[in-house]
């Protein structure tokens, strides 16, 4: 079984357990709330990021013309950091709020806009398709229904939601090329790394919190962080990179 | 004379059953030539035992037969044909709770329907087989219903079409066995 | 075979009571016909609508349909079709036309009203498994309907239903799921009504024949009957365990047509050694005696029709019956030409494009004895007639694309393009229905005992006769061009300059298809308020004329008909009105 | 009514021949070895079954001109010489032109389909999925990695499941989405499905075969016309069959040899 799908199942289980957590928001204790932040990085020859060749689509070739478009399956920048990685407390937060305002997923150009995507469950998530030919979005659900849908150039967006938490790779049926991630977590304290590379997990009452990072190819990486009062905390990952 | 019709449907539903079972045996040697996942398995002993008792049912419905030919027409059945008759139907469900025990024998062996591509054709030849072979059986009951009944001259030819339906389940399943030793 | 003495008018089944025995459970060979083609009815109109949204989405793509988001949410947000859908559309009209139109109406429909009548019967031999065929029909039609309101939506791998994209289950895309089980099981269900449908039919023709009427004096309408179900028989037999084995790859996890490494939905399918090319064969080798199946009965009713508005007999009856003979053998060995391409032994490819060019001399010398019967005739140009002498026409056109596709060389071009659409829509969507709407106008006055309309019945042949034309002739030019069919849009480039011709399609297919409610108006208005038909209102001379219209409870009114001439006696010098029935003294 | 049906059927008849012979709409210009034999085999069937299909409509619509029923009381008269003409013209004409076309199409097609192809053919492999082609070269080592469906992962580009890191032939294979190939050397294409069935059909190539899973199926010819062209998919294979598909660029020699040379940098 793929190194990384391995992990989805994981992860799966893991946030599974968060499924149900007291839903009740306790009140904001007296003291400042902490922060965690920190930088994600590699060691060792990440794989080469190829060049993504969208011959089958003349549209997106063009839109591409300038800057070609490479894979994201592992996106480095300047001093070895790691883009796309999803931060977030696994373990010890003390229930979050739903989240209410839509989220939104644009398909552009043949990429997935964003490529990594944290949504809580039932929170409204609307997938846009602003390129002049059709896509058809299939997201691999396990534990959610898996549904499977075209678009096409002009359609209205279509309106969805997860009900449960998964990591859900999600993939364009006719651009084979096309590939992103839906992370259904049951916290709101989450973060996704940038180009930087850096996360900050803001607003966590003092208590014991794991903070567990997920990137797509190396898997996830944990550490133990604790908060007594409004300080902040710093938690570096590090993923051991492979060429292939 | 439209006696013959029951006959004649039956002549015309042999010949429908053995092209479906003709479909099956060209889908067995192409597939068991498709692919080499063919796993030969020992087919259960009982299936022999369950020939037998088919044939034997065979030689008690033309005894029944001939009995009732014997009769005087139109006379309500003479007992010995009924007797036989029952044999008849007793050793036909005979035969199928012996497949059913072919198929248990199979299972403990851990051989199930879609284990591999011999254990999935041994299930649908035989599921197949029995499933037809009860609808001799309702048949026969059916013949045995309007025999006793009321002794109209439709019955007599109705008991020789039903008949010979049975004896061709008994060449089919003679047929079938023959397929399932060579190639299975 | 001897003359069979008429059987003893002894009543099996006397005339029913209760409503529900007398119009709904019947067990009346006529009630049975009529809720035939009632089902084919209603299904052509739920084709031909599937057909309109079709064309309107080639097109017109970009237009909403509206109402259309409201019947499929998921297919068709918005009113604009999707690709899933389109495919779900093409396949729910390929199926629905091919079995509950073009097999259910004139070998189903028409053959159980007017077979036992035209032989002289009083009713099928077994009444009860007529019955039973019928309701086995329409539930698998409902199965096939229902999977419109599924969730995933219909089918959508064709009526062919290729495997493994039938085979493999949910991951192969929207309505593999249960939309593509419900197909499957509903063309099982088919299977069964047909072989039970055929049994009758055969057991009929051999049995129950009356006094005189030997086989050489059966009409061809009853010859073609009896053709098509020794043919559907040995067809549907196969058919029907594909579908079994099909069924247990999708839901028991078997590995009939499935092979290994597949990944399908960025998944690793749990299947191997199975061969796609095993359904493809199993298939086809009932799919192509299933095309003689529709087109067979519609020779019949030509061959029946035409003599009677020609005034003169059939041009070689027994040629024709001979070539019908010979087209029924020869179906079962041309199956290997839809499949050239295939990926079978390319040896093979030339073993059965032979058989496939013999089968066109039987179909030219039957096209040939048509035209030749009209030479020296004398034509009343009543709306059967006109259906006739269109269906020659269309049928000619469609047989003569037939010789490109048969040649494995040309088929390496035109496979899978829009050449194969106009060939097939003119042979079964054009020439079969064309058959279908001259026994239509030419039965029903005996089936309702009024007379449709004239006027309505020639605009309805006008009007369709010149729609066909223009609709699926330009398919044949979109072929040559390699338009590649089942496409749900046109963006390659070299197809980008044909979406003029197809939007030229799609407006003459809505004007053929509304011409069909002239048709449908037609047949509602005469069954209420037609003129009150005369018992022969044709002057034909078949056994279905020389009894009352409609038919009474035993076709004969208790006094079974004793034939002394064959079907063909027009023209005859000295005979009173130029024509002797076949039950005349 | 009768003339009404001869004149919309001559018309009709004409019409429709017209536009065949007139080639409004008609395949594109051939680019393969073996195109010019399909096109002639094509052209014959076309005026042998044309001139078939004009006679016996015209035929249809004469008779039906003239023998209208006017009441006259005129006896009706037989097909002279009753059914034999026809069943002789049937057999003969039909006959003859079947035996034609047979012998020379069957030529034809083991022309392309029943020789072995050339030994020293360029191979590519090539991969249909839902809803894409993807192309593989050998690259230097003239070797193909092996394949290994677990391992597939498009968003890696890891189309046919390469396993580079333990598999040295697999390292480097160049796999792209366009089939490039070089003008007058002939290709031999080994087709194989990793899902559904698909088809590689090109217009101009005159050139097309079913990828079917389970099967590697080997399909060679020789471009002799440099230019770009699309490979389309006939197969019916879900709902992206419309849209799958890619490009063959024919191309000199040394073009070709430098569009590897490029395409193994990338990958």
């Amino acid at each position: 079984m793929r190194t990384h799908s391995v992990s989805v199942l994981v992860t799966a289980l893991v946030t599974g357990a968060l499924a149900r957590p007291a839903m009740v928001v306790p009140a904001a204790p007296a003291g400042a709330a902490g922060t965690i932040s920190g930088k994600v990085t590699y060691t060792g020859t990440p794989p080469k990021m190829k060049p993504i060749d969208m011959a089958k689509e003349p549209n997106c070739v063009t839109q591409h013309a300038a800057a070609p478009v490479l894979t994201e399956n592992v996106v480095t920048g300047p001093g070895n950091t790691l883009r796309w990685v999803v931060v977030y407390v696994s373990a010890g937060d003390q229930g979050s709020a739903p989240a209410t305002e839509t989220v939104r997923l644009d398909q552009k150009g043949c990429q997935y806009i964003p490529h990594v995507l944290v949504v809580q469950p039932n929170q409204p998530l609307d997938i846009y398709n602003n390129d002049p030919h059709s896509h058809n979005i299939h997201p691999l659900a396990r534990v959610n229904p898996e549904w499977n849908r075209s678009q096409p150039a002009g359609a209205p967006p279509i309106h969805t939601k997860w009900e449960l938490p998964e990591f859900i790779p999600v993939k364009c049926n006719v651009h084979p090329w096309m590939h992103g991630w839906h992370m259904v977590l049951t916290t709101s304290h989450y973060a996704v790394t940038g180009e930087d590379g850096a996360f900050t997990l803001s607003g966590l009452p003092p208590g014991k919190y794991t903070v567990t990072a997920w990137q797509e190819q190396f898997g996830t990486q944990s550490q133990d962080v604790t908060i007594t009062g409004g300080e902040t905390k710093t938690a570096n990952f590090v993923f051991k990179a492979t060429p292939y | 004379m439209n006696e013959t019709r029951a006959e004649t449907g039956v002549w015309i539903g042999i010949a429908t059953i053995s092209m479906s079972f003709a479909a099956l045996t060209s889908a067995l040697v192409v597939r068991q030539g498709s692919a080499s996942d063919w796993q030969h398995f020992q087919l259960p002993p009982i299936l022999y035992v369950n020939t037998l008792v088919l044939l034997l049912s065979s030689c008690t419905l033309e005894l029944s037969r001939r009995r009732v030919a014997a009769g005087v027409p139109d006379v309500v059945l003479p007992p010995q044909g009924l007797h036989w008759f029952q044999i008849t139907l007793a050793l036909g469900l005979l035969f199928v709770v012996g497949q059913l025990l072919a198929w248990r024998n199979l299972a403990a062996q851990g051989l199930f329907l879609a284990t591999n591509p011999s254990s999935s054709f041994f299930y649908v030849f035989t599921a197949l087989h029995g499933l037809h072979l009860l609808g001799g059986v309702a048949g026969l009951t059916y013949v045995l219903h309007r025999l006793t009944r009321t002794a109209r001259p439709g019955a007599r030819s109705a008991l020789g079409a039903a008949s010979l339906y049975w004896h061709f389940m008994g060449v089919l399943w003679l047929y079938l066995l023959s397929i399932l030793v060579i190639r299975i | 075979m001897p003359d069979i003495a008429a059987p003893a008018a002894v009543h099996r089944h006397a005339p029913p009571q209760g409503l529900l025995r007398r119009h709904v459970f019947s067990l009346d060979h006529k009630v049975i016909g009529k809720q035939y083609l009632d089902l084919a009815l209603v299904a052509v109109c739920t084709g031909m609508v599937l057909s309109w949204l079709m064309r309107l989405h080639l097109g017109f793509p970009t237009v909403p349909i509206p109402g259309l988001d409201k019947l499929s949410p998921n297919g068709a947000a918005g009113g604009v079709i999707t690709p899933e859908y389109y495919l779900s559309l093409m396949t729910m009209h390929g199926t629905i036309m091919v079995f509950f139109v073009l097999t259910t109406a004139p070998f189903a429909g028409f053959g159980n009203y007017f077979l036992p009548i035209q032989v002289g019967a009083e009713d099928m031999a077994f009444p009860r498994i007529n019955m039973t065929s019928f309701w086995v029909t329409l539930v698998a039609f409902l199965v096939l309907i229902a999977s419109f309101f599924i969730h995933d939506g219909p089918a959508l791998s064709g009526w062919t239903a290729y495997a493994p994209l039938s085979a493999v289950g949910k991951d192969a895309g929207p309505g593999q799921g249960l939309g593509q089980t419900l197909w499957a099981i509903s063309i099982a269900l088919f299977c069964v009504a047909q072989l039970l449908g055929s049994l009758n039919f055969i057991t009929t023709t051999l049995d129950l024949r009356t006094r005189g009427m030997s086989l050489a004096r059966m009409p061809f309408s009853t010859w073609a009957w009896f053709i098509t179900a020794v043919i559907g028989l040995i067809a549907f037999a196969v058919l029907m365990p594909a579908c079994i084995l099909l069924l247990l790859d999708r839901v028991a996890g078997t590995s009939f047509f499935i092979p290994a490494g597949l990944v399908i939905s960025d998944r690793l399918q749990p299947h191997s050694g199975g061969s796609p090319l095993l359904w493809q064969h199993l298939f086809w080798f009932f799919g192509h005696p299933e095309v003689y199946i529709a087109i067979l009965p519609g020779f019949g009713i030509i061959s029946h029709i035409l003599p009677v508005f020609t005034r003169k007999p059939l041009l070689g009856p027994r040629v024709m019956i001979g070539c019908l003979i010979a087209i029924a053998f020869l179906s079962y060995t041309v199956w290997g030409h839809h499949m050239f391409l295939s990926g079978m032994n390319p040896f093979s490819a030339t073993l059965f494009s032979v058989p496939t060019l013999i089968i066109t001399i039987p179909a030219t010398i039957v096209t040939l004895l048509w035209i030749g019967t009209i030479y020296g005739a004398r034509l009343r140009f009543t709306t059967p007639a006109l259906f006739c002498l269109g269906f020659v026409s269309v049928f000619v056109s469609g047989g003569i694309s037939g010789f490109f596709l048969a040649q494995p060389s040309i088929d390496t071009y035109l496979h899978g393009t829009y050449f194969v659409v106009g060939h097939f829509h003119f042979v079964m969507g054009v020439a079969a229905m064309f058959g279908i709407f001259a026994g239509t106008y030419f039965w029903f006055p005996k089936m309702f005992g009024r007379m449709m309309n004239e006027t309505l019945g020639k605009w309805h042949f006008w009007l369709t006769f010149i729609g066909v034309y223009c609709v699926f002739m330009p398919m044949h030019y979109l072929g040559l061009a390699g338009n590649v069919r089942r496409y749900s849009a046109f963006t390659d480039d070299y197809m980008k300059p044909l979406i003029p011709l197809h939007r030229f399609i799609t407006i003459a297919a809505l004007f053929t298809g509304a011409a069909q409610l002239i048709f449908l108006y037609n047949l509602i208005r005469s069954r209420l308020r037609g003129p009150k038909a005369p018992d022969n209102p044709w002057e034909a001379t078949t056994l279905e004329w020389s009894t009352a219209s409609p038919p009474p409870f035993d076709n004969f009114g208790g006094r079974p008909p004793t034939v002394s001439h064959g079907p063909n006696e027009y023209g005859v010098p000295g005979a009173a009105g130029d024509y002797v029935m076949q039950a005349s003294r | 009514m009768g003339k009404l049906f001869a004149v919309v059927l001559t018309i009709i008849t004409v019409v429709s021949t017209a536009i065949f012979v007139l080639r409004v709409w008609w395949l594109p210009a051939d680019i393969s070895a073996h195109g010019p034999q399909i096109d002639h085999q094509l052209m014959e069937t076309m005026v042998s079954s044309g001139v078939l299909f004009v006679l016996s409509q015209l035929a249809l619509a004469l008779f039906v001109w003239k023998y209208a029923d006017r009441r006259d009381g005129r006896k009706v008269r037989e097909f002279p010489g009753g059914a034999t003409p026809m069943v002789a013209a049937a057999v003969v004409l039909v006959g003859a032109e079947i035996l034609a076309l047979t012998l020379v199409g069957s030529k034809v097609w083991a022309g392309i389909y029943q020789t072995p192809p050339d030994p020293n053919s360029l191979q590519i492999d090539v991969q249909a999925e839902q809803f894409a082609f993807y192309f593989r070269y050998p690259g230097p080592d003239g070797r193909f990695g092996a394949i290994h469906p677990e391992l597939m992962n498009e968003a890696t580009e890891n189309f046919f499941g390469l396993d580079p890191a333990r598999d040295t032939t697999a390292r480097d294979d160049i796999v792209v989405p366009t089939l490039a190939i070089p003008v007058g050397r002939p290709i031999l294409l080994t087709l194989r499905a990793k899902d559904v069935n698909h088809a590689f059909y090109v217009p101009e190539l005159r050139i097309q075969q079913d990828f079917v899973p389970g099967l590697v199926i080997p399909l060679h010819f020789t471009a002799t016309q440099p230019g770009k062209y699309e490979i389309v998919c006939t197969q019916l294979c879900g709902l992206g069959h419309y849209n799958m598909r890619a490009y063959v660029e024919v191309m000199p020699q040394p073009q070709f040899d430098q569009w590897l040379k490029d395409k193994a940098a990338q990958q």
